[in-house]
């Protein structure tokens, strides 16, 4: 019980009201920053209340790119909703793939065959490393690096969906899981070409690492700003590296171990402060981590079939009931929540969006911080509009 | 706080600097309409339908059964079924869409309809510098305009269409064995059924 | 721990809740328990608190619109009516009032178990749409059920900032529940693939 | 020979001014003077621009702009036509006047600065005896035009923008003043042609520059960081800081007027950097003795090409500053550091030749700059971080 009071948003009014007084109402500026400004990272809104430069209020709006995304997965099929779960988080469509594809397995009790498994741990982890990359260049774009940072990171991400377009013949739509498998088995060469990827991968991460790693900007500006406690974190559902930033051990790759997951040896990074400081080192010590996954996912990928026999691509019912399936996608928990009642479409489909849940807490770290703190922390905890309106 | 990272990371732009003239792995940008990246094997835009032969509404494998209609997630898809038969590669009388409208303002290239077909119908092509000054007309593929040749389909995905002939070949020698048998038992041979995979799928 | 002791420990450290196991016949079966509104808090605050299970995390809300009499939810009504005689597997044609729903998944992550499922229902479609809000329990819940508000129209008391999030203020109906009719007042631009739609919406009807 | 072609735009001049009545004679050589400065340095500016592009997009890994003309050279007329082709758009609630007034008073009072620069020898607009003093002034000008454009805007970014270019480029004013004080005491006049000449001897083959002395090195850094701040660059870029701001205080401006805001950006980049060159670097004279055949207007071109490269290149590499942390830099850093150089200067100038007034110099920098930078990473605890690892 002791958490309630730091936990609640009423807590954030008080702050407010704190920060607020013996100032007049006139004094205060209120900005709209939003939905279009080049750093909220699509058509994302705040309302900021500003003393001088200090953030006094601030409440996120969403919504703009509101596409009822779920009343599609109720009208549709359950195999046509598997293309627009890639439009959600449209940086990591293999993630989403995977947690929905999870979550029909769970509700149906299909199988996955090995190879499958293994050909889904190595595309999601290359997602994660190319979310990562891309998350840390846009973070230090919005603190203002003239793009040299996020142009190294798309260097590499190009490479990563390069082999994603030779494999599912898409570059971020990838379209590419299917209950009970993959679609198309891997091309040939396609190894040697992703091991070399990988393999290089590391080189760039030092690369970035001495680009800005002990740069004293950089630190200034990130290192205890937007600090997030380890009780609000997991109170308010926070996940993903920013819970990790925090301080808790919760990765579900470890925790639900789904797929095969716990065939693989990986560390999970632990930050101590939860700071914009800590998310970022934390998800470049993920990048390690997942290219530790990768070479031993690609050195023991066995063959085999791609695909469940029993899986049925046309006319796929499943019985009556509901599953929730959930991953470790690289912004966090990736939920899919599906009810059954027998027929060819779910009867509610619910995506469990990790950057949406993630979004509660945008107020707690702002405020009393700068206004360009609050670019920072937006950027750090890694939001794609895709999936935040759905 | 001395400035030996803003060193460090100057020195590292500086590296990157002189690193894009001498290195291509570093310099990657591909200028575009002069050079051109070879197109991986399995890239998709937007679907054709394939059709054997010369004629392509003679040679059309679509039966128009409709599955990838229904099947299609943004619904782009629009099938009239003909009212006649016309005999398929296999000599069996097919129905045959009389109409077979795509509208890839809308399609995702989702390869859905691909998946779906149990004809192996229709296929994803390649090309995808399709831009049109007709908003309207320009983007609602007719069958003419979406039916492109086996060929084509050989050419653009080799593997996918030599696995596609094995099928073909499969269901062919499964057909011909079925009405021999049928011709064995009872002639005259009765109206020969639609391949296995569509009669699974009716609901 | 299985559900029927979850629901027993639940009964008995909170006398009085009312605490119904829905049973999920599917694969996967993560079966949920159906709490009264009144001691729903009090079960939310126990569960995250002092039970065994500390379930600290709430990781998902979902809103769930149950027409009245719908066949698909044959199931379902027979454990809703019947309760205890779920061997009966007749069709029963009684007309069942439509209600909402809210689904809580719940994890642990001090004890990396989950999920615990709640559910919550409201007494009916039109009207009595109120819920307590668990939000005070899980921050977790504020953006998702807040959601649920939007879309479903479900009304949670307690919540701190019960405004539409995903539609805009001023917007009318919940467009996520089922027999929920697209307006015909949004700005209208004519592209060919109405007219595509449109008959595939013909052709669909017929079969 | 080599003189010929030193004085050549000076003979040139004395030329076309001997041939017209003695009435009009000193308009005459006024306008020679100021004419090429706003053709050239414009000129000079489209030529930034495109090497900007191209530098950062080779630090980035891409070509940059390649498209327009040979290599892409052409590309800053194409902008131009862009820009001039552009909507002039106004705020319905501008105040319409200032709006107007202030990218035509900001590029004004930047090509003022120009008039002191003397771009080789004897090629100056302006000899005035307080030549560097008449810069900063009219320097100083700029915040005034960049507080217009915020606050005719009537926009609430303008207005940020504004408030912290204001607040920063006088924060900056006093360390970028008080560094080329040590130069204006060394030197003992406020005459930059006289500052220049002073430089322009040699020890050996090597020159008298300002820069080469510790108090004269330390001077030169400030200045820089000080002039990067004015001109408002990166990572001193926050009053325009895209991230956070849009545009800061040209938000609200399109077209030429925006181009307008944009040239005068560059002039100041280009005049605080040739203020710097001739402080510290010598002006136009060559740096080694027997350079001194090369004509010394591309003595100083050359030394502004380098200033200009340094400047893309710290843009490409840092991210930006807060407005609090560029303050107490300011304030906290800069000063104090300055303070000490001005120190520094005059026991330098007291102090007999020899290497004990090297050690004694370059001690009394180097210590306060190790003891003001720990002490920054100190009291806000910036450290490399170590990371737990969980099974």
């Amino acid at each position: 019980m002791s958490s309630m009071t730091e936990t609640t948003s009423a807590a954030n009014d008080e702050r407010s009201r704190k920060l607020t007084a013996g100032i007049s109402e006139g004094q205060l500026l209120e900005v709209s920053m939003g939905p279009h400004h080049p750093s909220t990272h699509g058509v994302f809104r705040m309302d900021v209340v500003l003393d001088g430069e200090r953030v006094v209020k601030l409440k996120p709006v969403v919504g703009y790119l509101h596409r009822n995304h779920e009343k599609i997965g109720e009208n549709n099929s359950y195999l046509a909703s598997m293309p627009y779960t890639d439009r959600l988080d449209y940086l990591c469509s293999l993630t989403n793939n995977w947690a929905y594809a999870l979550a029909v397995e769970t509700l149906a009790g299909i199988d996955v065959p090995e190879r499958a498994q293994y050909l889904r741990v190595i595309t999601a982890e290359l997602t994660r490393l190319q979310n990562h990359s891309s998350v840390i260049g846009f973070l230090v774009q919005d603190m203002g690096a003239s793009g040299t940072p996020l142009m190294y990171a798309f260097r590499e991400r190009e490479k990563i969906l390069d082999l994603f377009e030779s494999l599912t013949g898409s570059r971020m739509m990838c379209n590419y899981m299917r209950f009970g498998g993959c679609r198309i088995d891997l091309p040939a060469g396609w190894l040697d070409r992703a091991k070399k990827v990988v393999a290089g991968f590391p080189q760039f991460l030092d690369e970035y690492e001495n680009l800005l790693g002990t740069n004293e900007i950089l630190m200034a500006r990130t290192q205890g700003i937007g600090a997030l406690s380890r009780e609000l974190a997991i109170n308010a559902g926070v996940t993903g590296p920013l819970l990790r930033a925090s301080g808790v051990n919760y990765d579900i790759r470890k925790v639900d171990k789904y797929g095969i997951y716990d065939r693989f040896d990986f560390k999970v990074p632990l930050g101590d402060n939860g700071d914009v400081y800590d998310r970022y080192m934390i998800r470049i010590l993920e990048m390690r981590e997942s290219i530790k996954i990768l070479d031993q996912a690609m050195c023991d990928i066995p063959p085999g079939p791609i695909m469940d026999p029993k899986a049925k691509i046309r006319g796929f019912r499943p019985k009556a009931g509901e599953a929730y399936g959930r991953i470790e996608a690289p912004k966090g928990e990736l939920g899919f929540y599906l009810i059954s009642d027998g027929s060819g479409n779910p009867y509610r489909y619910r995506v469990r969006p990790p950057s949406f849940v993630n979004l509660t807490v945008l107020e707690d770290m702002c405020i009393g911080n700068y206004i360009a703190d609050t670019i920072a922390i937006l950027g750090s905890i890694d939001i794609v509009l895709g999936e935040v309106d759905r | 706080m001395l400035g030996e990272g803003i060193v460090r990371g100057l020195a590292e732009t500086a590296r990157n600097f002189l690193g894009s003239f001498v290195s291509k792995e570093r310099l990657t940008t591909v200028q575009f309409p002069e050079e051109r990246l070879p197109q991986a094997e399995a890239a998709r835009d937007f679907p054709f339908l394939v059709y054997d032969g010369e004629d392509w509404q003679a040679g059309m494998r679509c039966v128009a059964c409709q599955i990838c209609e229904k099947e299609c997630p943004p619904k782009c898809i629009f099938i009239e079924k003909s009212k006649d038969k016309k005999p398929d590669a296999l000599g069996r009388a097919q129905f045959y869409p009389a109409r077979f409208d795509i509208d890839v303002s809308v399609c995702m290239s989702c390869q859905i309809c691909v998946e779906v077909c149990p004809f192996e119908a229709i296929k994803m092509d390649t090309a995808f510098e399709l831009s049109t000054d007709d908003r309207f007309g320009g983007l609602l593929w007719d069958r003419q305009k979406l039916a492109l040749s086996d060929a084509h389909y050989h050419a653009i995905h080799p593997t996918d269409a030599a696995h596609t002939d094995e099928l073909l070949a499969a269901e062919k020698a499964k057909a011909e064995a079925r009405t021999k048998a049928a011709v064995a038992k009872a002639s005259p041979a009765p109206m020969p059924q639609p391949p296995a995979p569509a009669a699974a799928n009716e609901p | 721990m299985t559900i029927e002791q979850v629901q027993s420990e639940i009964q008995s450290a909170i006398p009085g809740a009312k605490v119904e196991i829905i049973l999920n016949p599917s694969p996967s079966a993560q079966h949920s328990l159906l709490l009264d509104h009144e001691h729903v808090l009090a079960v939310a605050t126990y569960l995250r608190d002092v039970s065994e299970l500390r379930l600290d995390y709430c990781s998902n809300v979902t809103g769930i619109d149950w027409l009245p009499r719908e066949k698909s939810e044959k199931v379902k009504v027979k454990n809703l009516v019947e309760g205890v005689e779920q061997e009966v597997e007749e069709v029963h044609k009684t007309v069942v009032p439509g209600y909402l729903e809210v689904v809580y998944h719940l994890f642990s992550v001090e004890k990396k178990h989950g999920p615990v499922i709640l559910r919550l229902r409201t007494e009916d479609r039109a009207a009595k749409v109120h819920l307590p809000s668990l939000t005070p329990i899980w921050r977790a819940a504020e953006f998702q059920e807040r959601e649920i508000f939007d879309l479903y129209g479900v009304i949670f008391d307690g919540h701190p900032d019960l405004r539409r999030i995903l539609m805009w203020e001023g917007f009318v109906d919940h467009p996520m529940r089922r027999d929920y009719v697209e307006p015909d007042d949004y700005e209208y631009e004519p592209t060919p693939h109405d007219h595509v739609l449109q008959r595939s919406r013909e052709e669909s009807g017929r079969h | 020979m080599t003189e010929t072609i030193d004085q050549i735009f000076v003979i040139l001049k004395h030329w076309l001014v001997g041939h017209v009545p003695t009435a009009v004679e000193p308009i005459v050589s006024e306008l020679l003077s100021v004419v090429p400065i706003i053709l050239l340095f414009p000129l000079l500016f489209a030529l930034i621009t495109v090497m900007e592009r191209k530098g950062l997009g080779r630090i980035q890994n891409r070509y940059g702009p390649n498209r327009v003309g040979p290599c892409g050279i052409l590309q800053p007329i194409a902008d131009g036509i862009k820009t001039l082709t552009k909507e002039n758009i106004v705020p319905h609630s501008a105040d319409k006047v200032v709006h107007l007034l202030a990218p035509l008073l900001l590029v004004m009072a930047t090509f003022l600065g120009y008039a002191v620069l003397p771009v080789g020898r004897n090629m100056v607009a302006a000899n005035m005896d307080a030549g560097v003093l008449f810069f900063f002034a009219v320097g100083s000008m700029t915040e005034l035009s960049v507080f217009m454009a915020g606050w005719s805007s009537r926009n609430k970014y303008s207005l940020l923008g504004a408030m912290r270019a204001i607040a920063q480029m006088i924060s900056y004013e006093v360390p970028l003043i008080l560094s080329s004080v040590t130069v204006i005491m060394a030197a003992g006049t406020l005459s930059t042609v006289s500052i220049v000449e002073q430089q322009s001897g040699y020890t050996g083959i090597f020159p008298h520059w300002f820069v080469f002395t510790p108090w004269g090195f330390a001077g030169f850094v400030l200045f820089m960081i000080a002039a990067t701040a004015e001109s408002n660059r990166s990572p001193f870029d926050l009053p325009e800081g895209e991230s956070e701001l849009i545009a800061g205080y040209y938000t609200e401006y399109s077209g030429f007027k925006f181009a307008l805001f944009f040239l005068a950006e560059y002039l100041g980049m280009m005049s605080i950097s040739g203020m710097a060159i001739t402080l510290f670097l010598g002006g136009w004279a060559a740096p080694l003795s027997f350079l001194t055949w090369i004509p010394s207007y591309l003595w100083f071109f050359g030394k502004l090409f380098f200033f200009i490269a340094g400047f893309i290149w710290i843009r490409g590499t840092l991210p930006r500053l807060r407005m609090d942390q560029l303050m107490n830099f300011a304030w906290k850093f800069m000063l104090p550091m300055a303070l000490i150089n001005l120190v520094t200067a005059g026991v330098w100038r007291f102090m007999p030749t020899g290497i004990l007034r090297w050690l004694v110099c370059s001690a009394m920098v180097v210590a306060p700059y190790v003891l003001l930078g720990r002490g920054f990473m100190l009291g806000k605890r910036l450290e490399k971080r170590t990371y737990r690892f969980a099974d």
